[in-house]
């Protein structure tokens, strides 16, 4: 049963072919993994899928319907949506706003309804923002909900976009990079969080460089180098594929670097 | 036939007038993202500060000068005065701070100088030129040269300049361009002089022929901006190409179509090319990664 | 809570709008109300459009020109009484920004500013050039509204300064009201999140387009019944109305109240309003005076009177 | 070479920094690690002059320069790679890196550009695109990569490894080493603590504005809090 | 104490009109109080530059009639300015003396409107029979499309077949532009043009004659009273304007008047009081304000300061001379004035002479 189906998806910037016949799947409850080295085009790829850029080639298919050339908007109606590499904050809301605006589907009714501040506006408007505040404390935000959302740390605003990303009860999820400037501590929260969604039947697309987080979480794994995609499979095929090993991992390249023997240290630990 | 030669010539002349403004727009624009709606106003400083100096005997060139430094200096004193203290405003705010600015100078000068409409005599005579059955101006000929000059000026400082770079750099981000060493507040300074020194210059090429009074600004800084939209925002070659566009849209509109509606082509057009091109027709497109 | 804040910004609107008169000693200070509450009304469409959803424009005085020429024109034209025309004008500014919106607000920042100006300059001309409909540069008269002779009959006597600061201080209460609803609403929520992030407002299914949309159309309507009200009460127009300066200076009143607040937006009407006002004693130094004040406004509080007052008070700083 | 003393630092009246005592050797590679908010990027711009301070000091090389103007402190020696990259979007790569190197006209402003453009081949084959068209680690290793331009002998490191693919980051933390026998001294923010710590010759741990833990890199790395609250081991 | 009110355009787009005409006021006020007043009573004057916007001019009315209490008016630089206090000056019964062209002023008559200049469709009037006698009868028209020059433009449209006159090629320019060539040169091709007419102000005719001359056109070109001052000839240059005629009054030939002139007294006190105090020539715009202040004060001589006996003064008044010409007001004529009053100028060597 796919929920999510991507075929030959590519697009150029330029002379640059940033990815190039680009196909995979994911079903409901699975977290699939696209890594792959600095400008292999994963978020290019997101980028399509989420509508934020029109590809040159392929299709995407929602439920068995060609979604390609369908607005983010729509995509999110559709139940699809995403988090950011660069950060995609509403930095003049506060953090409750910011969440809330996530339930925009949920909340919106008619405009006029809206310019007249009717009763079923107003109840609406109650509801989300309990659940808005649910949301935030389970990201430890709850503190800071009235902080307006520019001045939080890095880390803070990361865990903010993806329950914003939440708010609106998504079946697909895209996350690139979540546990981008957390530490492992922190990473491992974020780690259990995606795997509690997947659990509850959402699918879940994941780009990130954190290896330990890929390996333990994923379903499935896509590799991409130069737009292309070089290797796909199981955690424990991909992460004995040489070409991925050349390519990304690099565990032959220096077996003694820091950066492995924390691989290597985290995997175990 | 010379009729069209005519339209052409007049286009040009006019034309020039708004790249000239446009020109102006951009170093300020590519320094701090802010449309210096003063801009206008130092077209009319130069313009005026040479007509009274002039009248007060100095020779033309001279009077000339004095208004372009002059002028140079008040661009200075507002980016020190009213720029720089208004330090992490946003955007608009200092947007708001050049049209205070602009009807303080405007003010300024009603009282420095007077109410009334002046010009100085032309650099080389009023013998028009013939052309082809049509005829020019010899100041229409140094105020397209002084457009090309002054955009052959700003392109190679863009381009091939470090400062240049700088300048670009701070509008970008101001932050970053202090981490590398860039005093973000002299290239404000530098930005504010060269553009009101180009404006200056403006006013003294154009005066002999589009007049000059105490509040010509307002009308000049309007079409420089529709010109430097339609050519693009910070982009010299925008500048000179949307201002030269622009008038000869105009001129033709009025010598084909209809002179009571000639402005508002001009726009309809500028509304067409922007539905096409949303940067203007060579502005740069920010390329922004999510 | 946050719709305590409400109903407390819209008492205090109501309140001044109340009690203000108890001050006034002459006949004139009501045209002066009447004038702030109307040049406010269509700087709170303005906060909608440019403090909410972060969209410029530099051509909202058109929308005023339609709204101010619906009453001067309608009853002329299609027999309908004036305050029939005003709803005439709010349509047909609607209409219209709904249909230039759709492509202009594609464009972005200042492209955005220059295409509502271009706008805003081809009703201005429109008025200007069609002599024959509009009474051309030199304006044309607007029919009375009759409610105040109406009321006369009904034993309310007013004079017409007082009527007038009546009517347009309960219009500006509306439109304060509207707005602050919207503020609290998912559109209203829906607009600043795109003011922040496009691409993120997408993604949780906001259709940007038609936001943008939304808030252009409502702050045309705004300015579109502040044109008919200034029409109404002046009972003459000329295409003054729909001029780029009129734009300017509503982007400016804007601006230098608080363009995200519409309480501060309203404080920035009544400033600039005033200004030329108090000003006169300084005569030749009108214009001089005026500049600096603007320029000193956004050096000390360059987020506007009210909010970077409000801040100052939080204690947040900038 | 660096020495912070006492120093507190306010977002208007909120205060995040707390009196943060700090010092980095000639030479050394210090690392400072703690949890999100606890106020290291907020030091590391009170350091590179971008935020201001409200009270305590900061010498460099001798000199106070607490009150030095941000632009005045890279002509000391002082570069900073800023979190979030802060890199200039509209111009190009090479534009990018030739600004880092603003302070300098000589010879050698080329050959730090060649010497960058090895260091990170893929900059060299972006050197013309618009650098906002970069990927995300593309755009890190511009970021560093301008930083080093600026021939600084003290180089503030803010999260360099974020977003960078393993090799990468592995690379990133040799090239840091590297620095070392360059004489640079390097003060090193870093999610990835062990990573960090491994290459440092000492650390310190912040929590909510304040240096709680301060140490040997090597005796940080086997302290078991710091094992359980930063490594999650 | 008397007050007199005024709102002029010292300031914006009408500026040159507004600003003689503000100091022209001042200047009067200050001489008649010098000597003692109206009845040994002081005029108080207040006096607002509404800068051209209808909308401030009706404010600032509302502030002198609400406010400051005046019990006449004086102003209004332009027609939509003028239109705007006259709803004030009609609704709250307050003489209103408008320094504006516009014919719809006083046609029809209101009860408390007058105004000085002569309307745009006697200059026109004045113009088309200097041109039929000259046997020129087909025109091109370029007009200014502000508000003088579009009311002019209307009005000599109206009236163009009553003197015999065609109007073959109508072109228009905005008020700030800066080069007309384009439209000259189609009417300069338009077949059988003889002569070219240009209503308007401000910097506008001064280009199109130097446009005129720049092109080589050899066309008659006539101007309208919206220039007629010593300024346009300076901006305009010598040799471009030369041969120029328009509709202007004696204040422009204060030197050549007669001595028999009527006009001669008021006209040269005028000037060399105005010349002497500001460092500035007069213009005509100034001479309609003083005009305008000579017909209040003399009412307010006989009337006193109610306003309703000012308007019935000055609607009898007749055979005061200013520097426009001679007024005569009646019930059905609040300008008061007749063609005879416009002189046909023309500039020549530089200078005004009389064209006939
Ligand atoms: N708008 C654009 N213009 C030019 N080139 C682009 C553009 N967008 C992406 N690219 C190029 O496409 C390639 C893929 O970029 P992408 O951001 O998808 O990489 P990535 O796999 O997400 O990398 P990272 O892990 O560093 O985030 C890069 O080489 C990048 O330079
Ligand atoms: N611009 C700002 N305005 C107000 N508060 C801010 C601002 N930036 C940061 N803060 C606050 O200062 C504190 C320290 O933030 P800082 O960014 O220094 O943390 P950090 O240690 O770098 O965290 P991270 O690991 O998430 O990057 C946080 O509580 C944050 O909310
Ligand atoms: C020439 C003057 C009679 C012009 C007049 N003041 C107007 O603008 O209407
Ligand atoms: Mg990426
Ligand atoms: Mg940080």
């Amino acid at each position: 049963m796919t929920l999510l189906q991507i075929e030959g998806l590519g697009i150029s910037f330029g002379g640059l072919r940033a990815v190039n016949d680009v196909g995979f799947s994911a079903k409901p409850g699975e977290v699939v993994s696209v890594i792959g080295p600095n400008g292999a085009g994963k978020t290019t790829l997101f980028n399509m899928i989420s509508g934020v850029y029109l590809p040159n080639t392929g299709r995407v298919l929602l439920d068995g319907q060609d979604v390609t050339r369908f607005e983010s908007h729509r995509l999110a109606r559709k139940g699809l949506t995403r988090t950011f590499q660069n950060l995609q904050i509403f930095q003049d809301m506060t953090v409750l706003e910011n969440v809330i605006v996530g339930f925009h589907l949920a909340e919106r009714g008619h405009l006029l309804a809206d310019i007249l501040s009717l009763p079923s506006t107003k109840r609406r408007a109650r509801e989300v923002r309990t659940k808005a505040m649910d949301l935030l404390k389970r990201v430890r935000l709850d503190k800071a909900a009235d902080q307006v959302a520019g001045n939080l740390s890095y880390g803070s605003l990361k865990r903010l976009e993806i329950v914003r990303a939440l708010a609106m009860e998504p079946r697909v999820l895209l996350l690139d990079e979540p546990a981008a400037g957390c530490n492992a501590v922190e990473t491992e929260e974020i780690d259990s969080f995606i795997a509690e969604l997947a659990a509850s039947g959402i699918a879940i697309l994941l780009v990130e460089h954190d290896m330990k987080m890929v390996m333990r979480i994923s379903n499935h794994i896509v590799v991409l180098d130069h737009g292309e995609k070089i290797a796909e499979g199981s955690p424990e095929e991909v992460s004995k594929n040489p070409e991925v090993i050349s390519a990304y991992l690099g565990a032959e390249a220096g077996q003694d670097t820091p950066s492995v023997e924390r691989e290597v240290a985290n995997a175990d630990g | 036939m010379d009729a069209l030669m005519q339209f052409l010539l007049s286009g040009m002349t006019v034309g020039a007038v708004y790249a000239l403004v446009a020109l102006g727009f951009t170093i300020i624009y590519n320094a701090s993202d802010v449309v210096n709606f003063a801009q206008g106003e130092f077209v009319m400083l130069g313009g005026m500060t040479t007509v009274f100096a002039h009248a007060a005997g100095l020779p033309l060139p001279l009077a000339a000068v004095i208004a372009i430094a002059l002028t140079a200096l008040v661009g200075v004193a507002l980016n020190k005065l009213a720029i720089e203290p208004a330090r992490g405003a946003p955007v608009v705010s200092l947007i708001i701070i050049t049209i205070g600015a602009s009807i303080f100078i405007r003010g300024a000068a009603q009282l420095v100088f007077d109410k009334q409409l002046h010009r100085f005599p032309s650099f080389s005579g009023d013998e028009p030129i013939r052309l082809l059955g049509a005829a020019i101006l010899p100041q229409s000929l140094w105020v397209v040269g002084g457009a090309f000059a002054v955009f052959f000026g700003l392109w190679a400082f863009f381009t091939k300049t470090l400062t240049g770079k700088a300048v670009l750099a701070t509008a970008n981000n101001r932050l970053a361009a202090q981490l590398v060493g860039i005093n973000t507040g002299w290239v404000m300074t530098l930005s504010f002089s060269l553009s009101a020194a180009i404006g200056a210059l403006a006013g003294v090429l154009v005066t002999p022929i589009t007049l000059v009074a105490y509040d010509v600004g307002v009308g000049l800084a309007l079409k420089g901006f529709a010109a430097a939209m339609l050519g693009g925002m910070g982009n010299p070659k925008g500048a000179l190409v949307g201002g030269i566009l622009l008038g000869l849209l105009e001129a033709m509109t009025a010598g084909y179509l209809s002179s009571q509606y000639k402005d508002a082509v001009a726009f309809i057009v500028i509304l067409a090319v922007l539905f096409a091109m949303p940067q203007g027709l060579f502005g740069a497109k920010h390329t922004e990664r999510v | 809570m946050k719709s305590n804040l409400k109903w407390i910004q819209l008492a205090i609107v109501f309140v001044l709008i109340i009690a203000l008169p108890a001050f006034f000693p002459s006949g004139y200070y009501y045209r002066v109300g009447a004038l702030i509450f109307v040049n406010a009304l269509s700087v709170v469409g303005l906060v909608i459009l440019i403090g909410y959803a972060g969209q410029i424009s530099l051509g909202h005085a058109g929308f005023a020109g339609i709204g101010a020429y619906a009453c001067a024109l309608g009853p002329d034209y299609v027999g309908l009484h004036p305050a029939f025309s005003v709803i005439l004008g709010a349509v047909v500014s609607a209409g219209m920004a709904a249909l230039i919106g759709k492509p202009i607000l594609r464009l972005k920042g200042y492209y955005l500013a220059v295409a509502t100006l271009g706008f805003g300059i081809l009703v201005s001309m429109v008025l200007t050039n069609e002599r024959a409909l509009t009474g051309g540069p030199d304006g044309t008269a607007v029919a009375k509204l009759g409610l105040r002779s109406w009321l006369k009959d009904a034993g309310i006597k007013l004079s017409s300064g007082e009527f007038w600061y009546l009517v347009c201080g309960a219009v500006l209460l509306i439109g304060v009201w509207i707005a602050l609803n919207l503020f609290h609403s998912a559109t209203g929520r829906a607009m600043r999140a795109l003011h922040g992030s496009e691409v993120a407002a997408r993604t949780v299914g906001i259709d940007v387009a038609q936001v943008k949309l939304q808030a252009f159309v409502i702050s045309a309507v705004y300015a579109s019944v502040a044109g008919s009200l200034l029409a109404l009460q002046n009972k003459f127009i000329t295409p003054d109305v729909a001029g780029f300066m009129h734009s300017i200076e509503m982007v400016t009143m804007a601006v230098l109240g608080g363009v995200n607040s519409v309480l501060g937006a309203t404080l920035g009407a009544a400033i600039l309003t005033l200004l030329p006002q108090v000003l006169t004693i300084f005569a030749e130094y009108e214009q001089l005076v005026m500049g600096l004040v603007m320029i000193l406004v956004m050096i000390f509080l360059p987020k506007g009177l009210l909010p970077s007052i409000a801040a100052r008070l939080r204690g947040r700083g900038e | 070479m660096l020495t912070v003393e006492k120093l507190h630092s306010a977002y208007g009246r909120i205060e995040v920094l707390h009196g943060i005592d700090l010092q980095v050797k000639s030479g050394e590679i210090v690392t400072v690690v703690g949890a999100n908010g606890a106020g290291k990027t907020t030091l590391l711009k009170c350091l590179s002059g971008t935020q201001p301070v409200t009270s305590g000091q900061i010498d460099f090389r001798g000199e106070v320069i607490t009150a030095v103007p941000a632009f005045k402190r890279l002509e000391r020696g002082l570069a900073q790679s800023p979190e979030g990259r802060q890199i200039f979007t509209n111009l190009s790569v090479e534009e990018n890196l030739r600004l880092g190197a603003f302070l300098f006209s000589d010879d050698r402003v080329d050959a730090d550009m060649q010497d960058a453009f090895t260091m990170f081949p893929i900059l060299k084959e972006k050197r013309n695109l618009m650098a906002g068209g970069l990927s995300g680690g593309q755009q890190q290793m511009l970021a560093i990569a301008r930083a080093l331009m600026g021939r600084p002998h003290c180089l503030l490191l803010d999260e360099p490894s974020m977003g960078l693919a393993p090799l990468l980051v592995a690379q990133i933390f040799e090239v840091v080493e590297s620095l070392k026998a360059r004489d640079v001294t390097v003060l090193l923010v870093e999610q990835n603590a062990f990573g960090a710590l491994k290459i440092a010759d000492r650390g310190y741990v912040m929590e909510t504005g304040q240096v709680t833990m301060s140490g040997p890199a090597s005796e940080l790395i086997a302290d078991p809090r710091i094992r359980e609250a930063y490594l999650g081991i | 104490e008397i007050r007199l009110g005024a709102s002029v355009s010292a300031t914006g787009p009408a500026a040159f009109l507004g600003d003689p005409e503000a100091k022209t006021i001042e200047m009067l006020v200050e001489q008649v109080n010098e000597a003692g007043g109206i009845n040994g009573e002081k005029i108080e004057l207040f006096l607002y530059d509404d800068g051209g916007d209808p909308n401030k001019a009706r404010t600032f009315a509302t502030r002198l009639v609400e406010d400051d209490e005046v019990v006449a008016i004086i102003g209004g630089s332009t027609t939509g300015t003028t239109m705007s206090i006259i709803s004030v000056a009609e609704d709250e019964e307050i003489p209103f003396i408008s320094l504006a062209g516009a014919i719809q002023i006083i046609d029809p008559v209101r009860d408390y409107v007058f105004k000085t200049p002569h309307t745009d469709r006697m200059a026109c009037a004045k113009i088309f029979t200097d041109m039929a006698a000259r046997e020129l009868t087909k025109i091109g028209m370029i007009s200014g499309t502000d508000g003088f020059g579009a009311s002019m433009q209307a009005q000599c449209h109206d009236i163009a077949a009553e003197h015999g006159i065609e109007v073959i090629a109508d072109e228009t320019y905005g008020p700030q532009d800066a080069d007309m060539t384009p439209q000259l040169t189609k009417i300069s091709k338009t077949e059988g043009v003889q002569a070219i007419l240009n209503p308007g102000f401000g910097q506008g005719p001064a280009i199109v004659t130097r446009n005129k001359a720049q092109l080589g056109i050899n066309l008659p070109l006539y101007q309208s009273h919206g220039v007629a001052s010593d300024g346009f000839i300076k901006l305009a240059g010598a040799e471009a304007s030369e041969g120029v005629r328009l509709p202007g009054t004696a204040l422009l030939i204060a030197d050549i008047l007669p001595d028999g002139d009527p006009q001669k007294d008021v006209v040269t006190s005028y000037k060399s009081a105005f010349e002497g105090k500001y460092e500035q020539k007069v213009s005509t715009f100034g001479g309609y304000a003083n005009d305008a202040f000579l017909l209040m004060t003399s009412a307010m001589a006989k009337a006193g300061s109610d306003a309703e006996a000012i308007r019935n003064a000055l609607e009898d008044t007749s055979g005061l001379v200013g520097t426009t010409g001679t007024y005569s007001f009646s019930a059905n004529d609040h300008l008061g004035l007749d063609l005879s009053a416009f002189r046909m100028l023309e500039i020549r060597d530089g200078g005004w002479a009389l064209a006939e």
